[in-house]
């Protein structure tokens, strides 16, 4: 059903999604790890938009690329984790059993996805998400969430403020 | 064919990766960036879901992830002034020396 | 105490204001844009611009009419020490008052004049030519006597009242040699005639003893 | 003038001038020739293949002029299909070629030319003649500029990040050239259909602060960190009052698509004075918060702190030379562009003509008129502002720029529901004035612009 170019648009952003996170995981160098964080967002968006899912791709493009990456890029040079860079000899040990634990939990799930039935449907028409719809939706039926996300925001913003400010009030 | 079977795998992997990340790496930071992916594939999911589900007008899974977005994002910025406070405090970002509760 | 109404914009408009009236008026009167195309384009140096000393010659004979006696006075004094002078010896060796080498080193010379003040023949003078592009240190750079030499017209040209400040003192000294000399002449002669007229006198004595005595 | 005996050396250094140099005007009007010859030969040679075609399509665009862009491809793509029998797939793609094709000569050329005009008009606006050597009137100055950024030797400095060095120039060109996809050229010219093209414009905008993160970090100096970590707290900033003047005009146009912004911005009031946004109180005010924002996006004129010559060199760019400077140059340019091309979008209706008469200019002219209308007063704003400092720079932003959106939302939301006669023209007039005198007060008072005085020099 999927032309030509979805497939390969499919495994060129697939692909690029999982080497950037397994770039984020594994790199020595904490900067690289935060910038493949960013390409991971992208890619991330990258999915989104081949879901026919336009307006979320772009708010995560914007709200993670534009900021988060930028944010965690701030902090990694504020405090310049020298973590990878001390090798004891043990460190290869000391991995295992979190490597253990990752893959026994994505064999679960893939033998979870791949025995069940409802994913043998036929894939139905993309639904396009149009704007007006998803506006009408979030002030009629979820106004109260989206109430509630205002001032969750607006307390994180002045939170993470108080937090971080130098100087005589801030402690 | 680019089915739901294959956005769910892509999206365990991620799951997985960051879970690696969040239980092998020693930095505060490089935890984050693995709770960071736990939720990209989480918000991933749900999309693929709302995409191939029934019901695709109801649009709950793509309101979801919208306020996935906005939470997370929040908590980015929390957590990553978390992270500085106790830098300034302690000079480490590793997790296993922050121990002391008093202070 | 009331404040002035305080419109935010309006400094930015005003400044805007100006910015445009400079450039629309640069398009309509040559005198509002004061740049130049320079190669083709040239501003007369001013007068007391000085860059590397050049050597004058009067007349227009760059070798005979050059003022400079070789006396080595400016290269001794030369704070950079770029002046080389090696004087002529005319057959038997004794000095003419002549250069055959006269080199300035460019690379060094600092512009500091202070040779043009020691010159007491005033051969020395400040140039303001600056062109003195060149792909090498020592072969281009290092001007000899040849490059050195400019005429007194030339100097005329780029510092008119220094040159004839400078004419006028030279003419007036040379006046001065002549008179000096012309005095010395003049004592010279007074001097012989004083001695003919006592040798004259000598001979004319005797003879009158002899007439007194007879 | 003055007998210059120039040295004998000054004579040897002076190139003979080449034929350029010696007649500027014939080597243009060769160069024009040339190309024409060139451009006929090749229409005659493709249209062997199939008479007639290819010269009906170029009529056909002579008559419409309008529409001529689209009738050219059109007419292209029929002659490809016809003559050289291409398989559909292969259509698709050359009209997509097509459109990128034009979009970057077209962007291309501007680029060069501004590049030149800036300098001319800075030039002019102090007193003095710009560049005028590289050919008549310094036409071909972009051109010696290409080539000498091209020749100069791409330095990478030691112990810098290589890889982060040479992605960072290119994450800075991408989104820029991405954005200029989706802005509305003429009627029905919008080479990217999408129904969240504002939405498309700023996640991209955000996107440039990782290429600016990447530059800074990857030349491996203190100062270009620092001048990135400037431009990208300026970036941030200065991205809320967009959002908020972009919003307004969203909430009154109701959608997010740059074609129906375009759209609700037809017709005219009085038969000469058109709808657009601009004319509204709230408008005008929206467009000069997005117009000063869109300078500080893109690191421009009063707001250039993080390139400040004196002190940051040339802020995130300093260990750059040879192609990658120009392509971080290049990205600038073009950023500013897509910035302004969108600035027109929003307020001063796309391409519709100013007044009813002038309509049989085609809609895309009109576009790019206004663009370069704007790019002109942003190198005006940078021959006149002085640049501002750091904490002024941040305190505009947020102590004047954003309360100042959430005024113009306001204002336009009085207007809309006051349906647009002279009280709703009042109401949100005063509603935009009275924060914008109290928070210029504010301003003025807290950041005083009075003369500097040095403590030990002047007693």
């Amino acid at each position: 059903m999927n032309s030509l170019f979805e497939i390969i648009a499919f495994l060129l952003i697939g692909s690029l999604t999982l080497g950037a996170a397994v770039a984020a995981v594994g790199l020595r160098d904490t900067v690289h790890c935060g910038l493949s964080l960013a390409v991971v967002f992208v890619g991330v968006a990258g999915l989104y938009l081949l879901l026919d899912a336009e307006f979320i791709g772009f708010i995560q493009l914007l709200v993670y690329v534009g900021a988060v990456a930028v944010l965690v890029m701030f902090v990694i040079l504020i405090t310049r984790p020298e973590d990878g860079v001390i090798q004891q000899p043990d460190r290869r040990r000391q991995k295992l059993p979190g490597a253990l634990i990752a893959a026994g939990i994505f064999l679960v799930t893939y033998g979870a996805i791949m025995q069940s039935p409802s994913l043998r449907r036929d894939v139905p028409e993309p639904a396009a998400l149009s704007i007006r719809a998803v506006g009408e939706a979030l002030v009629s039926g979820h106004l109260l969430p989206l109430m509630a996300i205002g001032v969750l925001l607006t307390t994180a913003l002045i939170g993470a403020a108080l937090f971080a400010m130098e100087g005589e009030d801030g402690k | 064919m680019i089915g739901l079977p294959l956005f769910l795998i892509l999206s365990t992997m991620l799951f997985s990766l960051g879970l690696f990340a969040v239980l092998t790496r020693r930095s505060a930071i490089l935890l984050l960036i693995g709770v960071e992916l736990m939720l990209a594939a989480a918000n991933l999911n749900f999309i693929a879901f709302w995409r191939f589900g029934p019901n695709p007008a109801a649009m709950t899974g793509a309101l979801f992830v919208l306020f996935s977005i906005a939470v997370a994002a929040a908590e980015a910025a929390v957590g990553l002034s978390l992270i500085l406070v106790i830098y300034r405090h302690l000079r480490s970002t590793n997790p296993k020396e922050v121990n002391s509760l008093h202070g | 105490m009331k404040q002035p109404l305080i419109l935010p914009g309006l400094g930015i408009l005003k400044g805007m204001a100006v910015t445009a009236r400079n450039m629309i008026g640069s398009y309509y009167g040559r005198k509002r844009l004061h740049t130049i195309s320079y190669p083709e384009e040239r501003l007369a140096l001013p007068e007391n611009s000085r860059n590397f000393p050049f050597l004058v010659y009067d007349g227009d004979d760059p070798e005979g009419g050059l003022r400079c006696t070789a006396c080595r006075m400016c290269e001794k004094e030369c704070p950079p020490q770029v002046i080389y002078i090696k004087p002529e010896r005319d057959e038997n060796g004794k000095l003419t008052k002549h250069p055959t080498v006269f080199d300035i080193d460019l690379n060094a010379c600092m512009s500091c004049q202070i040779c043009v003040e020691v010159c007491p023949f005033e051969s020395i003078k400040m140039d303001s030519a600056f062109e003195y592009a060149a792909y090498e240190h020592f072969e281009s750079l290092v001007l000899h006597k040849s490059d050195l030499a400019k005429s007194n017209t030339y100097y005329h040209g780029i510092k008119p009242t220094e040159a004839t400040a400078v004419d006028a003192n030279l003419e007036a000294e040379r006046q001065r040699k002549a008179e000096a000399a012309a005095k010395k002449e003049a004592a010279l002669k007074a001097k012989q005639a004083a001695a003919a007229a006592n040798a004259a006198a000598k001979e004319t004595p005797p003879t009158s003893d002899t007439d007194a005595s007879d | 003038m003055l007998p210059t005996e120039t040295h004998p050396q000054t004579q040897r250094n002076r190139p003979a001038l080449n034929f350029a140099a010696r007649r500027p005007w014939s080597t243009l009007a060769l160069l024009i020739a040339a190309v024409l010859v060139v451009g006929a030969g090749v229409l005659f040679l493709l249209n062997l293949k199939a008479p007639g075609l290819l010269t009906g399509a170029v009529v056909a665009a002579m008559g419409d002029p309008g529409q001529a862009p689209l009738i050219l491809k059109a007419g292209l793509l029929h002659y490809l299909e016809t003559a050289w029998s291409c398989a559909p797939w292969m259509l698709e793609l050359t009209s997509i070629f097509i459109v990128i094709g034009t979009l970057l000569s077209v962007f291309g050329v501007i680029f060069a030319l501004t590049s030149l005009v800036e300098r001319k008009m800075l030039a002019r606006i102090q007193n003095r003649f710009g560049p005028n050597r590289a050919g008549p009137w310094g036409l071909f100055q972009p051109l010696a500029d290409a080539i000498k950024m091209l020749t100069k030797e791409d330095i990478v400095p030691t112990g810098a990040d290589k890889v982060l060095h040479l992605l960072a120039p290119i994450t800075m060109l991408v989104p820029a050239l991405l954005v200029l996809a989706i802005l509305p050229y003429g009627p029905g010219m919008v080479p990217v259909e999408l129904g969240v093209g504002i939405l498309f414009f700023f996640a991209l905008g955000a996107t440039t602060e990782v290429g600016v993160f990447m530059a800074g970090w990857g030349s491996n100096n203190k100062y270009s960190l620092l001048g990135a970590m400037r431009s990208i707290a300026q970036m941030i900033s200065y991205e809320i009052p967009l959002f908020l003047a972009a919003l307004a005009v969203v909430m009154l146009s109701g959608s997010l698509s740059p074609d129906a912004i375009v759209s609700a911005q037809d017709g005219y009031v009085f038969s000469f004075v058109p709808h657009w946004f601009v004319f509204t109180p709230w408008g005008f005010a929206g467009f000069l918060l997005f117009f000063t924002a869109a300078l500080a996006e893109s690191n421009r004129s009063p707001f250039d702190l993080p390139e400040g010559e004196s002190e940051l060199v040339a802020g995130h760019m300093t260990e750059y030379s040879g192609f990658k400077y120009a392509v971080f140059f290049m990205a600038e340019y073009i950023g500013l562009f897509a910035i302004c091309g969108f600035a027109v979008t929003l307020f001063l209706g796309g391409w519709h003509a100013p007044l009813p008469w002038l309509e049989w200019i085609p809609g895309y002219l009109w576009f790019f008129i206004k663009l370069y209308a704007l790019v002109l007063l942003a190198i005006w704003v940078r021959g006149t502002v002085p640049r501002m400092r750091g904490d002024h720079l941040m305190g505009f932003a947020w102590k004047f720029m954003i309360p100042m959106g959430f005024a113009v939302i306001l204002a336009a939301a009085v207007w809309h529901y006051a349906g647009g006669g002279v009280p709703g023209w009042l109401a949100s007039a005063v509603i935009v004035l009275m924060p914008y005198l109290a928070l210029g007060r504010v301003v003025a008072i807290q950041y005083p612009a009075s003369r500097r005085v040095y403590r030990f020099s002047e007693s």
